[in-house]
């Protein structure tokens, strides 16, 4: 069967690696920059499919199917992002007779509306936030929701999204005057001044429940992540198991995320987001129709490789196993590697990668969608590659991932790494304190790193003296050109990023 | 021969001679044995004589070294002591004149209009890259002259933005 | 706990890794062309020991002990080969005040013994090759044991060794004659006429348990090794678990090797080595009181680090689990990444790595000794790194390992990697099927590889003519000056290796 | 730009022409337009225009060509078809001369004498790498008239180690 990968970066190897394992002859596409990217050099063929804006290229449905008719590619796999989770592609690519390695149409489109999914997981006995599931006519039907749900909760613009047009109320006091503010926010912003009420989640963690079911009604859950460490609502570090997770909230979070599935008459791997509180009570938040990013954690703790059971789901194999034989071993943990400077409030790091030397040894995973040679191109999503580590247990996969940091080289460009390294060593980390504000809380302590010891001080001063002295006397050393550090250098303190 | 160097604000008198097939170099009252030895195309290996060893990565820009070693990037100043004019040429970043794209990118919106009083700080327009948006800020106070991009426009490194008069 | 390790390439940078992971700083110690190897570079610290040669570098007592004491080591691992099982050191570090990480001298020197090993093995009621364990008087002697064992079996020198002084009798007529040729052989080889006999093992394969017990008294094993292929008597490829031990085997193979680790009082870990004859009889062959190369593959199928265990083991933990909580997951399989030459009937490659890029992605696992750009020196064992994948199933670990090798990378030096890629396409492999006469049997028809399909040729040619194309456009391109292809092309036919 | 290609004893016509911004490259009757692109420090990604892609790292010394792609290594040389010489020079492989070092290694022990006649394929001198003992052979009949090194002498690639006069 040979498979079009329609994505990009350590995703399109990933799943190309899992082809390529199992005999398919795999298809990439392109934009115009992507030319030289990691998974056009690992593709058996590639296909261009248009210039460097992702609409126009990664997006573009009619290209991707023509590139799949082109090679003679019988299947498409979707990756995360772009066309993952787009009903029309799904459809189009079944009408095209291209098998399409996801769910059905109906699934993802089911999942897709916010309030559909909503309503059929309450009918199917999944917990969700509690609110209002209409706009209110008046103050005082978010006042007997708020007595009855009890405070802390939010009152949210139902035409809201982005963080705009809701505000959380304490206490019955400022209900009327919330509820105005948002009101004339609603309607400046959205031009709709309709709002709703759901209670407010306090210090939350974010608990995903892995699903796999075939076209067959079989539908099995596979452990739970935790993903509570986020950036900007950007997914960070995750890790499987989660460290507050008994292994009967397992078996309950598992149960829902079963139920959730089948109640879309779900098939392929797909994911159950959860928010749950401090008691241990959990929340339907959304689903995911698709592979995740941090899929790896799952596959190394479960002994699942869940890109290879896409396939097989795809080609119409009944799963291989039933839920009684899968059991979790040790624990993994994932850091995502963006091109971002952690010095720089994360500012965006593209460029050329002049070299590149990643962790091995025991234990240590490498997603990699990037090279040593490779220029990072502006016109993406900044993740380079995944590291993941896995170990018998956290604090042995804590220690691992340490180390694998430690030996991680990328020169050229800024990344995530030290950020990572500093969350390793953090004791309320370590000991699985956080929620989903621990990250924005940890990055003022992080600038307050101590300095370097002595030795360190020490060795950079004496290679930087050794190296000049040595040119002086023999002038044959190169100059570096286009470092990150001379941008950097150059740039510092005249720019601030959001996203 | 003898330098200067400068890390994290500090400055300190430093002194390199070849000594065998090492080196000796003093950084202020302290003298060490030191060998170097390059181990790849990107690596060198600096050992203290007492064992200490640094698998490190070295960079130079002029007088400006970046070294990354055990998961640290440090930056040193080397200047030579004998010559007359040193450092601050270089860290003319708080002027106007022209404003550069530190990165590639592409041009969002311009935040002022030509001919603008502005202060330092303020925001000049919005550059995205990598699905982020980056407001490119005033270096100084001063009047924005002239854009010499558009919305829309993609940029490279080192295009030419605008122009600020201080 | 600082820790000096007594070894270099892969397996010192493989105890680095397991130290640096539980906090402990290394040394490490280096030959003088040894000063830039991955060891080196990996270390905190790092001691030289001596000029090329091992005898007067990393077989030096006297300097690795003085290296311990100018770095303030408190402990010492000697990884596999060079002074691993040598019963001297162990006691030299111990009177020097260092741990020595491995058993105790007294272990190391009787399994060291041929004779006492197989004396005390037989007295613990470990199965050992049936054979005369004493020099004959006459063939008589030979004659009624070989009638009692059965045919075939082997006259051995009893000085002999390295595959000299040994001959195979197949039935009885030949014994007479067979008895003096060894006999007059053993008189000129080795100055000594003294022969016995052993049962000779048909078809044998190489199966070895392994072991981890500490100073409390507690053993367990860790299930067996397949080490059947061979070349030369240099293990090429291994995997966990053999594809032909049953549970109900490795429950014997696994209570026979605690009982002989028992009958010597071992601690850390050790590999007891079988011969297994086709009827799933097993012998006793040999017992390393070390770290194995292999290790690997029982660490992703068990889930246990050997190398942390001996670790906690030589400061005087007890085990943290028992024997019923150690269970198998999936199947690993190990490539030892060699400089040879497959080409040329394996001669030695050493030379500039130009170029090197390891492969990632799920379930593998690099346990590299040396990079791109680094110059593998002449002085030492050919091993370079070692690829281990894993995989749910043996099926699927080929797969992965196929998948791997094609990732992987070295220009420069010539390696055994495509030899490994033949072995994974080979039926008798893909099946199990296979003895130590494997690898031999194999080298001839690996030589009749189909040859390169169109395209791969098309590209070749093209991608030769484009490049001296615009070369010759440019003047631009650079010249290769050392390549080992260079040196190939130049000696073909000129030398013939062997050990 | 035209060739003759040679791989595997087989000789073909290759013809190179740039054609926008890749290559029309005819091998034999066969034409394809082909797009080459530098993909890091030492790898370049071929694609042929129907999609077939091949990472490949390449190497060259004079006429010939080491290319390695999809797990194997090919052999290639081209010759310009307007040249003269072609070919065969270099495989003097089979002549008499000075014999050298193909590897750094050890001489463990030389096998004939100076002055002594030898066929073509007998042992010369043992030289030791990497644990395994190298028997250097004649390359030719002749008579080794003389040798460079002795028992225990190291060397380095390339180092002249007998003369054998054919």
């Amino acid at each position: 069967m040979k498979v079009l990968v329609a994505n990009r970066g350590e995703i399109a190897v990933r799943i190309m690696r899992a082809c390529r394992e199992m005999g398919f002859p795999t298809v990439a596409i392109y934009s115009q920059p992507d030319r030289a990217a990691m998974h056009v050099l690992y593709a058996d063929e590639a296909m261009p499919v248009g210039p460097a804006p992702s609409r126009d290229s990664y997006l573009r449905i009619d290209r991707i199917i023509e590139a799949a008719r082109r090679t003679g590619a019988e299947a498409v796999h979707p990756g995360y992002g772009f066309l993952a989770e787009n009903a029309v592609f799904a459809r189009q690519c079944a009408e095209a007779g291209l098998i399409f390695i996801g769910p059905s149409p109906a699934s993802i489109e089911a999942m897709g509306s916010k309030t559909e999914s909503r309503q059929r997981m309450q009918a199917a006995g999944v917990p969700v936030v509690p609110g209002l599931s209409e706009a209110v006519k008046s103050v005082d039907e978010i006042a007997t929701f708020a007595r009855q749900a009890g405070f802390p909760i939010m009152i949210k613009a139902s035409a809201g999204g982005g963080g705009k047009g809701m505000r959380l109320v304490e206490r019955e006091a400022d209900l009327a005057g919330a509820y105005d503010r948002v009101r004339s926010e609603a309607l400046s912003f959205f031009g709709d001044d309709a709002v709703y009420a759901e209670k407010f989640i306090l210090s939350p963690r974010h608990i995903e429940v892995q699903i796999l079911g075939d076209q067959h009604g079989n539908l099995v859950y596979i452990g739970e992540r935790e993903c509570t460490l986020q950036r900007r609502n950007q997914k960070v570090i995750e890790e499987c198991p989660s460290p507050v997770v008994t292994p009967e909230l397992r078996r309950q979070l598992g149960e829902t995320a079963v139920r959730a599935g089948a109640a879309v008459d779900y098939y392929s791997a797909g994911t159950i987001e959860f928010l749950m509180d401090p008691s241990d009570r959990f929340y339907f938040l959304e689903m995911n129709t698709r592979l995740q990013v941090e899929h790896p954690v799952t596959e190394m703790v479960w002994g699942v490789d869940l890109v290879k059971e896409q396939l097989r789901i795809a080609m119409g194999q009944r799963l291989s196993f039933v839920q009684e034989q899968l059991a979790p071993s040790g624990h993994a943990i994932e850091c995502r590697v963006y091109a971002e400077d952690p010095s720089r409030n994360f500012a965006p790091s593209p460029g050329l990668i002049r070299f590149m030397s990643l962790p091995h040894g025991p234990g240590v995973r490498n997603d990699d969608g990037v090279y040593g040679g490779y220029t990072v191109p502006v016109y993406y999503d900044p993740m380079l590659s995944k590291l993941i580590c896995h170990a018998a247990t956290r604090d042995e996969a804590i220690g691992r991932m340490k180390r694998a940091l430690q030996e991680y080289r990328i020169e050229g460009i800024e990344t995530s790494i030290p950020f990572y390294s500093w969350i390793m060593d953090d004791g309320d980390f370590q000991a699985g304190r956080f929620d989903t504000g621990y990250i924005d809380r940890i990055i003022p302590r992080m600038k307050e790193d101590p300095p370097a010891v002595e030795s360190v001080t020490d060795a950079a001063i004496a290679v930087a003296a050794i190296l000049a002295f040595e040119e002086s006397q023999r002038i044959r050393l190169p100059e570096v050109t286009d470092s990150a550090w001379k941008r950097a250098g150059r740039t510092e303190g005249t720019g601030r990023w959001r996203e | 021969m003898k330098f200067v160097a400068r890390h994290e604000g500090n400055e300190v008198a430093v002194e390199v001679e070849r000594h065998g097939s090492g080196y000796q170099v003093t950084i202020g009252d302290r003298r060490m044995d030191i060998d170097l030895i390059e181990a790849g195309h990107f690596v060198h290996s600096l050992r203290f004589d007492d064992g200490r060893q640094f698998a490190l990565v070295h960079e130079r820009d002029g007088d400006r070294h970046r070294v990354t070693l055990g998961g640290r990037t440090l930056h040193v100043e080397l200047f030579n002591p004998l010559a007359l004019k040193r450092g601050g040429s270089d860290d003319a970043a708080g002027e106007g004149g022209t404003i550069r794209a530190m990165m590639p990118g592409r041009v969002v919106r311009l935040l002022v209009s030509p001919g603008e009083a502005v202060c330092r700080g303020a925001g000049l327009l919005i550059l995205e890259a990598m699905k982020m948006e980056n407001e490119i800020v005033a270096p100084a106070d001063g009047i924005l002259s002239e854009f010499f991009v558009k919305p829309g426009d993609t940029v490279e490194v080192g295009a030419e933005l605008a122009h600020l008069e201080s």
